[in-house]
């Protein structure tokens, strides 16, 4: 028996030894980015690394944004085998940072002074007990609404400004017998919309009470039902058949002209370009309605795994080619987010772009700026996931308004 | 001591013993049959013997030396199953020899030996085919040829016939009783069918839950069965038993019973009054084979002792040599066996005579023969 | 057993038989359909689906997906196609099945040929295993993978794979073992073979339509895995479904379906090939044992 | 064992071997089956979120809070649809991919031509994986661009078929899928099983006087019981495993209508961080399975003994 167990652990050293003789200066990168821009995107900083001589172990697995990837990364930590990187976000960060998971990267950020150019509500999802644990790449903001310009322009509809406004405008594309707006009904598309909705609805005061501090009252007061009543409405004025749709499908009838409006982060604009459209000319892009002063952001990130107590060199210029300014301009172009360090040379981007960077700056400097409920950038994944539940229940009508917010604040209470 | 040696044998599965304490002892040259009902243990015992199953306590002996834990393969014995087991992807020519491959017998002595044994067969022109393409009877004769190859000391049978035809399995068995002649070899042979025993045996064993019931040679099985499970088991139609009462009267000695009008008939036993003295008054049971129960003129003409009765006859069956016919003799239905020519018919009186020489006398509490 | 078939003792009317043919082609249509849908997006340009003639044969025939599907779209940094994935997931079926069917072949052999006290529960125990959801042991099988140095690699998959896939072939081997003479192991027994001597040489001569049933089995269900596959491969070492679904699945970038569909075609067709060339012994396989049960 | 102390090499071997052979695969089942059912059944009585953590000192990062778990997955109305669903679903599966399997084989039987073309169409759809056959379901069965659509471009206005976007009516759109993957497979069985009987009961019956439908009924489909239950297997196994189908054809959705225990242990463990829940509503899985599957192996093997 022992003889055994001796053999099999010649081998398995074996195996061990060959593994990482071969990998012995590469860097490891879990991550989803998979298709085609985002890939190549990619690729600039695996080239970036590979001019400094360090290899890059590419482990992209993708799906349920991001969902598959945790799993993996799961797998991977309970085999002892963290990669070096791993994309992640939001609270998925710091419930891994808490573990004490993560490198410690303070040394590296005093040099590249991350601390003056990461904008604060950003820093929050970086920083675990005032350590750098991870290397933001970039900053969607989600409250977002995408038209179809030609559209809005044969039935006299100029940008909604309010709530209002945007009511009237769904009414006149509704008569006039167009889908006034796309949606694929899946629960994180549904809570994506709800965002915009509550923030619009109740405020940024609002929003941050019920959905970053959990405020039992908030989240069960009148306001959160007029955001559910919101909902409401605009399930009303969807098509019959957006369950499951995937968003990009939902984009595509904005760009051929089928429906008016789709509220979707700014991910979508890579649809339009993709199809030939011109921003401010075919399309139009514009905060939602109420929600011109705010951004509810998501912001990808890769946070960097504690290998061993120390942060070796090549995981060290892994994170710092990833703040550099040209990756991050590199990057964002291609991905429709804005860098996530705010003192970047926006001129590459293009128009919404750069209205993306011109609105992230000052939401982040008048305090604004606050992280998206939908996309784990409010509270941890079980809230996240409790909220999705409720909102996605309601949207497909399996209960009133009313009955929501009780279901909600609930649903919360459970996932604490 | 014999040749094969059966010592003490138990086999138990669990808390279950299924084979109770057996002992044989074999002599070289010997045919044996095993026979017995299904589930007597007959075949746990060749099994036993051939090294398939553990022996739970005894020994088993071959050429004197014992054969407790010792592998299928180093014992020297051979058998043949039931379904034949031949090896359904290998020619016929390989079956017979694959127990010489696997005991390292070089290719060359295999050949001749296989040669050997298909003239012998007669089966040299099967030799290239596979068991699936042959008859019941051919399979039969490979099986017999993977046996005959190894010149064991011990064949092995285990119904080897009872997949067969009827016509078949008397044309085999004579060729196995043949081929025991003619080899000599010693044979332990395990069959449910008494005929078969009673033709190919030089000597039976009968068993029963678990027992031997008898040892012995066929004809002191069938003449003197040692009980009544033994007495019933062999012969076909099967010996008749009737309920009789002894009633002793001076030196003779009456078995009494009714016949089908409720008139008490009194058959007189030849037996010495010693031995069934101590029965005067009680009821036995007394077995007479059919062909000791025959219409008058067909009586053995030698026996000493004959009484008849006279009866009614119930049912006659022709079986062309003879005539089989059944009456009601003390309750029970007895058959007779008469001459082909013998006139009687359904529902008429006919005499009925018994061969007192040949009758058996059975305790009914322990079943075993008194006389 | 194949005999008896040819011949059956059914007869059927003339009028019984029409129908008996429209229901049979009803249910081509049913099954055909998906495989319909797969086939003619993967040879149209990504506008004429996204435009909604998702339905309609291609009015513009393109191979196009197919060449990008295989060797130029991004499933991870760089540009490979699946091409790299395909020999991942051969070097990682192949074993996997050898193993599981061996292991389930003996298993099998000695549950039925060679029992002793207990065997029957211990066979119990395994065939339960088939039932576990493999999403609850993902975590201590990656612990486990990793103490022994197998984590991210593809011999680990092979264990994986060897594990969960025992239980079903041990199954099939069992049933189709149980109806196949035990005189043959005792008359080879006999004759002097030994326990390896026996499997190799009767038993395992006469298993070719439960090996077909057993490979087949083990090949779909280990070829089609993702779960294992993603969450116990290394990025380079991962299996076709990985990148299958690495290709298929972004949550915001630009969806090629035709791509799509032109690699879950290519990821299917070893399976695919499987079913149609071994599809005849598959019927005869489980007859011969499977479901005798 | 009496005899075992003096048996010979060749026979202890043989006594020996079996068993070594054996002990492999059951050492990796006790390891990786029922060890880590143990391992769940422990996770299941711990506050855990995204891993069982045991931090660099050994000490452990989570808690043993008792039945919590299974006192708050059964507060979770989400759980009730899964559990529900799992029983529609299931119920149906099984039935349904019965009937057809058994329908088909029955047609199949009946001497037909091109059988050898017919055969690999209906078994093939189990060779594809659901995360690309999902999507053509997906648009089939969308009434927008799939069936509905094309029915009424046909000139059937009125034809309405939008179960997959419909609350009540997703679940039995993922049945359909689902037949569709396996009722083949199972279509598969029965012939063997068909193929099996033996003609001259059937030509016996014919003589007697039975009509088709009552050949089949009386005679044919009675003898088919190992057919059924293999099938049964199969078919269970596949229903409580259902994962993929779902995530890739509906996505649960709409709303939460098509979830099933396997999506929602997924969820809990892996996308929501609260693995204690996750891993309290595999256990209640576990032994749901257990219930239904014991007496079927116990009657199984004890049967065959």
């Amino acid at each position: 028996m022992n003889k055994v167990i001796r053999t099999l652990k010649l081998t398995t050293a074996a195996a061990a030894f060959s593994v990482s003789a071969a990998y012995a200066e590469d860097v490891e990168v879990l991550h989803w980015w998979t298709s085609g821009g985002e890939a190549a995107a990619l690729n600039v900083l695996k080239q970036d690394l590979e001019t400094q001589g360090i290899g890059w172990q590419d482990m992209p697995v993708a799906g349920g944004g991001g969902t598959e990837a945790m799993t993996v990364l799961r797998a991977r930590v309970t085999a002892g085998d963290p990669p070096t990187a791993v994309q992640a976000l939001g609270f998925d960060i710091l419930d891994w940072g808490n573990q004490g998971a993560l490198a410690n990267l303070n040394d590296l950020a005093a040099q590249e002074g991350w601390d003056e150019v990461v904008p604060e509500a950003l820093q929050f999802f970086a920083k675990v007990d005032g350590k750098w644990i991870s290397a933001p790449v970039n900053v969607h903001s989600t409250n977002w609404v995408w038209a179809n310009k030609s559209v809005l322009d044969a039935n006299g509809i100029a940008v909604p400004e309010t709530w209002e406004d945007f009511v009237a405008a769904v009414e006149t594309l509704k008569a006039a017998g167009i889908t006034p707006i796309a949606h694929g009904g899946q629960a994180w598309q549904d809570a994506t919309v709800f965002d915009a909705v509550a923030m619009s609805a109740g405020g940024p005061e609002f929003y941050k009470a019920a959905f970053i501090d959990l405020d039992e009252e908030t989240l069960g007061s009148d306001t959160m039902k007029e955001a559910f009543d919101r909902m409401a409405f605009i399930r009303d004025n969807v098509d019959d058949n957006f369950s499951g749709r995937d968003w990009n499908l939902a984009t595509a009838m904005v760009i051929n002209g089928e429906a008016g409006f789709q509220m979707m982060g700014d991910w979508a604009k890579g649809e339009f370009l993709n199809a030939g459209k011109v921003p401010g000319e075919d399309f139009l892009c514009f905060r939602f309605p109420g929600t011109q002063d705010q951004v509810t952001f998501n912001a990808d990130q890769f946070m960097m795994f504690d290998q061993g107590g120390t942060v070796s060199q090549e995981q060290a210029a892994l994170a710092s080619a990833i703040l550099s300014p040209s990756f991050q301009i590199a990057f964002n172009k291609v991905k429709g987010s804005v860098p996530a360090r705010t003192d970047v040379d926006g001129s590459e981007l293009d128009a919404c772009g750069q209205q993306g960077m011109k609105d992230l700056a000052a939401a982040a400097s008048s305090g604004n700026l606050f992280g998206s409920m939908a996309h784990g950038h409010a509270a941890p994944a079980s809230v996240k996931n409790a909220v999705y539940d409720v909102v996605t229940a309601h949207f497909n009508g399996e209960y009133d308004s009313e009955t929501a917010v009780l279901e909600l604040v609930d649903a919360v209470s459970i996932a604490k | 001591m014999g040749f094969l040696d059966i010592n003490n044998v138990t086999k138990s599965y669990g808390s279950v013993e299924v084979l109770h304490k057996v002992n044989i002892a074999v002599e070289e040259g010997e045919f044996l049959v095993l026979v017995g009902p299904s589930g007597c243990g007959k075949s746990t015992l060749l099994n036993m013997i051939a090294g398939l199953e553990d022996i739970t306590s005894g020994e088993i002996r071959i050429k004197d030396a014992r054969m407790n834990g010792v592998h299928p393969s180093n014992r020297n014995i051979a058998m043949v199953f039931q379904s034949y087991a031949l090896y359904p992807n290998m020619t016929v020519g390989q079956n017979i020899t694959f127990g010489l491959e696997m005991h390292g017998v070089p290719k060359a002595e295999r050949e001749k030996a296989m040669a050997d044994v298909a003239k012998l067969l007669q089966i040299e022109q099967l030799l290239d085919r596979k068991p699936g393409q042959l008859s019941g009877g051919q399979r039969q004769r490979v099986a017999m040829g993977r046996a005959l190859v190894r010149n064991p000391d011990v064949f092995l049978f285990d119904e080897p016939l009872s997949n067969l035809d009827a016509k078949l399995r008397v044309d085999m068995r004579t060729e196995i009783k043949k081929l025991h002649q003619n080899l000599g070899t010693t044979i332990v042979y395990v069959t449910h069918d008494q005929i078969e025993a009673m033709t190919l045996s030089t000597r039976i064993a009968v068993m029963n839950g678990g027992y031997v019931q008898q040892l012995g040679t066929p004809k002191e099985i069938y003449d003197t069965p040692s009980n009544l499970f033994v007495a019933t088991f062999m012969g076909s139609p099967s010996m008749n038993l009737i309920r009789t009462t002894i009633r002793i009267e001076g030196v003779a000695v009456y078995a009494v019973t009714q016949n089908d009008r409720g008139e008490e008939v009194r058959l007189a036993l030849c037996a010495p009054l010693d031995a069934i003295k101590s029965y005067d008054g009680k009821d036995v049971i007394l077995g007479i084979r059919p062909e000791a129960l025959t219409d008058v003129e067909g009586a053995d003409h030698r026996s000493s002792h004959i009484e008849s009765i006279r009866n009614t006859v119930t049912v006659t069956e022709p079986a062309g040599s003879d005539t089989f016919v059944a009456t009601t003799i003390g309750g029970a239905e007895c058959v007779a066996r008469m001459r082909a020519d013998a006139e009687v018919l359904p529902g008429q009186q006919a005499e009925f005579a018994f061969n007192m020489e040949k009758a058996v006398v059975f305790d009914p509490e322990s079943e075993n023969r008194i006389l | 057993m194949a005999v008896a078939s040819s011949d059956t003792a059914i007869r059927t009317g003339r009028f019984t038989r029409t129908l008996i043919y429209v229901v049979l082609l009803l249910f081509v249509l049913f099954y055909i359909l998906p495989l319909y849908i797969m086939i003619v997006n993967s040879v149209k340009p990504l506008s004429e689906i996204t435009g909604g003639g998702m339905m309609s044969l291609p009015s513009a025939f393109t191979i196009e997906p197919w060449a990008k599907a295989w060797s130029t779209a991004q499933v991870g940094v760089e540009p490979t196609g699946l091409r790299p994935y395909f020999w991942n997931s051969i070097s990682m079926v192949v074993p996997a099945v050898a193993i599981s069917t061996v292991l389930g072949a003996l298993n099998g052999y000695i549950l039925t040929k060679w029992r002793f006290r207990g065997d029957t529960i211990l066979f119990g125990l395994m065939l339960f295993s088939c039932f576990i959801p493999f999403q609850i042991v993902l975590i201590p099988m990656a612990a486990i993978l990793g103490v022994l140095g197998l984590s991210g690699t593809t011999a680990g998959l092979v264990l994986v794979h060897v594990v969960y896939g025992v239980g079903f072939s041990t199954l099939y081997f069992r049933n189709y073992y149980a109806a196949f003479p035990t005189e043959l192991v005792r008359a080879a027994q006999i004759d002097g073979a030994g326990f390896f001597q026996i499997f190799w040489r009767i038993l395992l001569p006469s298993s070719g339509p439960i090996i077909v049933v057993c490979v087949i089995w083990q090949f779909t269900n280990i070829w089609n895995d993702f779960l294992f596959g993603a969450s116990f491969a290394s990025g380079n070492g991962a299996p076709m479904t990985v990148a299958l679904n690495n290709l298929v699945q972004s949550s915001t970038g630009v969806k090629e379906y035709n791509v799509h569909f032109a690699g879950a075609i290519l990821a299917a067709m070893p399976t695919l090939l499987v079913y149609i060339v071994a599809g005849r012994y598959f019927v005869r396989g489980l007859m011969a044992g499977s479901v005798k049960g | 064992m009496s005899t075992a102390a003096e048996a010979d090499f060749k026979t202890r071997l043989q006594n020996w071997i079996p068993k070594l052979v054996l002990s492999p695969s059951l050492a990796m089942v006790l390891i990786f089956v029922y060890g880590f059912i143990l391992f769940t059944v422990y996770v299941s009585f711990t506050d855990s979120r995204i891993l069982p953590f045991v931090d660099k000192d050994g000490q452990r990062t989570f808690d043993l809070i008792g039945l919590a778990n299974y006192e708050k997955l059964f507060k979770l109305s989400h759980w009730e649809i899964a559990l529900t669903n799992m029983a529609v679903f299931a119920g149906l599966y099984i039935v349904v991919c019965t009937l057809i399997g058994l329908t088909l084989a029955i047609l199949l039987d009946q001497k037909i031509r091109g059988e050898g073309f017919l055969r690999p169409l209906y078994l093939y759809p189990m060779a594809l994986s659901f995360i690309v056959t999902g999507t053509a379901w997906k648009w089939f069965l969308d009434p927008g661009i799939g069936l509905e659509n094309i029915v009424q471009a046909w000139g059937w206005e009125n034809f309405e078929f939008d179960w997959i976007k419909n609350r009540d009516f997703a679940i039995y759109t993922v049945v359909l899928a689902a037949v569709w993957q396996t009722s083949g497979f199972v279509m598969a069985m029965f012939l063997a099983g068909l193929r099996g009987i033996d003609n001259e009961i059937l030509k016996a019956a014919q003589m007697d006087g039975a009509s088709n439908w009552n050949l089949y009924r009386r005679i044919i489909i009675p003898q088919l019981r190992p057919a059924f239950l293999s099938a049964f297997v199969i078919l269970a196994h596949l229903a409580i495993k259902t994962f993929d189908l779902v995530i890739a054809m509906t996505g649960g959705g709409p709303g939460r209508a098509t979830e099933l225990p396997a999506t929602f242990m997924y969820s809990y463990t892996f996308s929501r961080n609260q693995m204690g829940i996750g891993a309290s509503s595999a256990v209640i899985m576990l032994i749901t399975i257990a219930a239904i599957m014991i007496p079927y192996l116990y009657a199984e093997l004890k049967e065959k003994k």
